[in-house]
């Protein structure tokens, strides 16, 4: 294992120290639940709290700040954070307005959000809602009944809801436009490599050289099918292709576009994916309103890269453009 | 043996928390075929615990017990498997509140209560490929030994095959629950890591209590 | 090969052509001489241009924008861009006060920023001065005759540089004010893996699970010695150590430290490190005024990170937290 | 052979481009030793726009193709070897000027140019593990040869077997000039990419022109 650790137990706190460390002008950290949260918490606003596995980052907790998240909760690597910590950020946010927990859809951090949201409304009358992110569409929603996982498109609902709670909306408002959100985003992500879990020591899957994984999730998971390498403009291809399959976009539609690197993946091969990703829809007479390339949401040191669309209207357009003060987005 | 007092429960117990954490790479690597590799450490994370806890518990209480069991999951464990195992145990908790010693009826019981407290939060049925997969079948087979009035060791040994069989049978199922439903049909051919970990320690505390 | 490219020959102009999509809000682009500029040249005030090989990215292109440069030379993964290149730079960014070339102390960037500094000069008139950062501390200078590389620590000049420029200060100023920052900034780096330069196709170099090398550029070469792999704490008390053998720091002092992943590294292990870097200038009674934590200079898909540290005094600190508006950089 | 004529020049050079081509990665894997692994790539680039170059030449004056060759080096590649390459181009260029025919002396005369100009650009002396170590010995050969009155063949081959015997020689120095020196003492026992590309050109051209 080729990791920059102390050991495997450690590396969720020693990240969280470190993260503290960084950043201490935006946030404070709550060290026992491993709770990230704003440095001044407003009770005036709703507050908006997500998290879930460690190994994304800088997802969640480099979204915590003006204009996005409130509270972000750091589960283990790649496991959702336990009902207590997830419970402890919503007392540590509570707010007048409410608090709304933006989840991404996995079964595990699902069943956690919703304990600790039934904890927090049960035992200390806090106004709670939540939403689930299910952006992916490698996998198709009628086949199972989890639905779809939650994947780099949440970085788009922390930044729409968080522009949208600033402007103190009350928290029917502000979940209504996360929801507009999700229902409006698409995310198709492949791997070229597995990523290693530092508790594991090794990679999660084997893959060969000239292999790649199509329909990856964020959580080092094979993703839907193995198949051979292609070149970047036949991956934008086909991942674009596969969105639209799902969503169509209409042509002299507005969209925002985000490239998230998987954590393995230097900066210059997004870079020409993305440029692959702006000639198809330039191709599909689709306007790029906004676009954002980078790592976002990671899964560890995974080489690969996912695509997102949003459609965008008036009321999204707004809110993305909106500032935004966090370690990971400044605009 | 008829029935188990709490320092039978609780070394059942404790013989289970050892076997999580002597399994925990393994039960890791069976996730890591079909889920995300982490089951095996979240499970001894909550154990590991659960194991200074048990020596604390001072009070003869198997509900009490069950239910402390049930709120350390919930506050030690992420993932699906605090959730689950947490609502598990608090719905056994609950099962067994009181009650200071178990008959096979009892401790039948107590094993449905774990699977509908499971089930209350994760929503799966038998066939869903997870670990109640191993669980349901089990507790059927303990259900059953129970009315025939079995010995509980006896009844055990029959819960811990039909556990096996469930657990194996798994590789025929495509997952309907959990994360391994991100692969579709390639789920097919693989066990669902719950489910044989439910296996492994039935057959540990067999081997080590009920024999 | 892992990479999402479409072949090794376009890498380069591929992702110079993402590069403007995704930034063109801030930068304009010379594609024949692949001059990343920005987008509203300023004659009026000195223009920063700096450059190198490619594959460090977000360095350089990423500096562009108010607050840091005004154009970045792209040249081949790894290898200095040609004097004609940078020579069509310079004429470019041709202004009123002059033109700083910010250049990596490596031979083939030395001699090709000389050539064209030289061709400007006398073809065009333009007052052109260079700096040559060195910052690297991993080959003790004495030994050897081209002196120290420059790595990571290029990024401060950048910052510290554009900010003098942009206050309207002549070449003069500009000038030393980098070679202030040269002089009190030392980097330090470590990989754990090799990285894969496209063309080539396969690892630059191969190693063990076990082992590490420290003291490497950002090149993929191998470092100054082959070592085993140990923890962050260990790794962030050598490479300080190094820094701290090479340059004094007293206690009290205030620093800025820059911890830099080489592009294969996830952010979570840089924040670790980070902490690890914390805890030893804690101890030795050291102030860490500003930070940075993140990918900055990369080598591709390298494994690794290395650590900045540069002492400050009042000027430097004031020109650091200066705004900066750059596609990698906002401040 | 007592002169070689514009052609012939160009038939040399186009030996050397198919050369550098051939030996791409070649020169890559040498540099990548105790270099960055760029070498042949950089060089091929140069050397294919060379290639075409040389077929739209049309002036009878090997000085103006050598500083032809030399601009283009400066366009086209960058790395250490742009500069000098083009430098050396240049610096024949010069020595070379309105030249239509080159005899032993004025190719001997070119060769010091062009280590010349790379010597103006890159500074480095006989010793310092570069491709000069491979061109030096090369050239005081050719000179030695061009004052004895020998054949421009028989002294190409002599100049071939020192830049041979040059370039293996770099495996016993310590890079004091380019990204090797960065390795420290750790570059001993590996060859210098540059000098070993220097000894294969050689080895072409004696090998298919001057047979
Ligand atoms: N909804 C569910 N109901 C019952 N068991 C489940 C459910 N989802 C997952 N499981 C069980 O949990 C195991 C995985 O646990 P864990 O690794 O902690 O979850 P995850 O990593 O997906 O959060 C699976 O092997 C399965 O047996
Ligand atoms: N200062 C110098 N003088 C002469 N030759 C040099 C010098 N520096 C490097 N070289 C030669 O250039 C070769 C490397 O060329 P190249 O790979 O293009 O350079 P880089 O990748 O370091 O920019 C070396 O093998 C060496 O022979
Ligand atoms: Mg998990
Ligand atoms: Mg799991
Ligand atoms: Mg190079
Ligand atoms: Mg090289």
């Amino acid at each position: 294992m080729k990791k920059i650790i102390n050991t495997p137990e450690s590396v969720v706190d020693d990240m969280c120290k470190g993260f503290l460390l960084a950043h201490k002008d935006y946030v404070g950290l709550d060290e026992k639940y491993r709770v990230i949260h704003r440095k001044e918490i407003n009770t005036k606003k709703v507050n908006l709290i997500s998290g879930g596995g460690s190994g994304h980052e800088p997802s969640h907790a480099g979204f915590v700040g003006r204009g996005m998240l409130d509270g972000a909760v750091c589960g283990d690597v790649f496991a959702s954070p336990s009902v207590m910590q997830i419970y402890n950020a919503i007392t540590k946010l509570e707010s007048d307005k409410g608090v709304l927990l933006i989840v991404k859809n996995y079964s595990g951090d699902v069943m956690n959000f919703d304990g600790a949201a039934d904890m927090a409304e049960e035992d200390d009358d806090i106004h709670v809602e939540k939403v689930y992110v299910n952006d992916d569409v490698a996998v198709t929603d009628s086949l199972y009944t989890v639905g779809r996982r939650g994947v780099a498109g949440t970085v788009f609902v922390h930044k729409i809801a968080g522009a949208k709670a600033e402007t103190g909306a009350d928290l029917k408002a502000v979940k209504a436009v996360a929801e507009k959100v999700i229902a409006n985003v698409r995310t198709m992500g492949f791997a070229l490599t597995s990523c290693t879990v530092p508790a594991k020591g090794g990679p999660t899957f084997d893959i060969k050289d000239g292999d790649m994984e199509f329909g990856v999730g964020i959580h080092g998971e094979p993703g839907v099918s193995r198949e051979k390498t292609v070149g970047a403009a036949a991956l934008a291809e086909r991942a674009v292709g596969r969105i639209f399959e799902d969503m169509p976009v209409q042509k002299g539609s507005d969209v925002a576009v985000l490239l998230n690197g998987l954590g393995g993946t230097p900066l210059q091969e997004l870079y020409i994916l993305y440029n692959e990703v702006c000639k198809i829809l330039d191709k599909a007479g689709i306007n790029v309103y906004f676009n954002m390339v980078g790592n976002y949401m990671t899964a560890l040191d995974m080489a690969g890269a996912s695509v997102s669309i949003l459609k965008l209207d008036d009321e999204l357009k707004a809110l993305l453009e909106a500032e935004a003060d966090t370690p990971a987005l400044k605009m | 043996m008829k029935t188990l007092n709490i320092s039978d429960i609780k070394s059942v117990l404790k013989i289970t928390a050892d076997t999580v954490l002597e399994n925990e790479k393994h039960f890791c690597d069976l996730d890591a075929v079909i889920g995300d590799g982490d089951f095996g450490m979240t499970l001894a994370k909550g154990f590991r615990v659960i194991k200074v806890e048990l020596e604390k518990f001072e009070a003869d209480d198997i509900g009490g017990l069950m239910k402390s069991i049930g709120m350390t999951m919930l506050e030690t464990c992420g993932g699906a498997t605090g959730s689950l195992w947490g609502a598990g145990f608090r719905a056994m908790g609950k099962s067994a509140k009181g009650k200071s010693e178990a008959e096979l009826t009892d401790i039948s019981e107590m094993t449905a209560s774990f699977i509908g407290g499971m089930q209350k939060v994760g929503g799966a049925v038998l066939g869903d490929k997870t670990l109640l997969d191993a669980l349901i079948p089990a507790s059927e087979s303990m259900a059953k030994d129970a009315d025939a009035g079995l010995d509980i060791a006896e009844a055990m040994k029959n819960a811990g095959a039909a556990a096996t069989m469930g657990a194996d049978n798994t590789k025929q199922l495509i997952a309907k629950k959990g994360r391994a439903t991100y692969l579709g049909d390639r789920s097919l051919g693989y066990p669902d890591a719950g489910a044989e970990a439910i296996s492994v320690l039935f057959k540990a505390v067999n081997d080590k209590f009920f024999c």
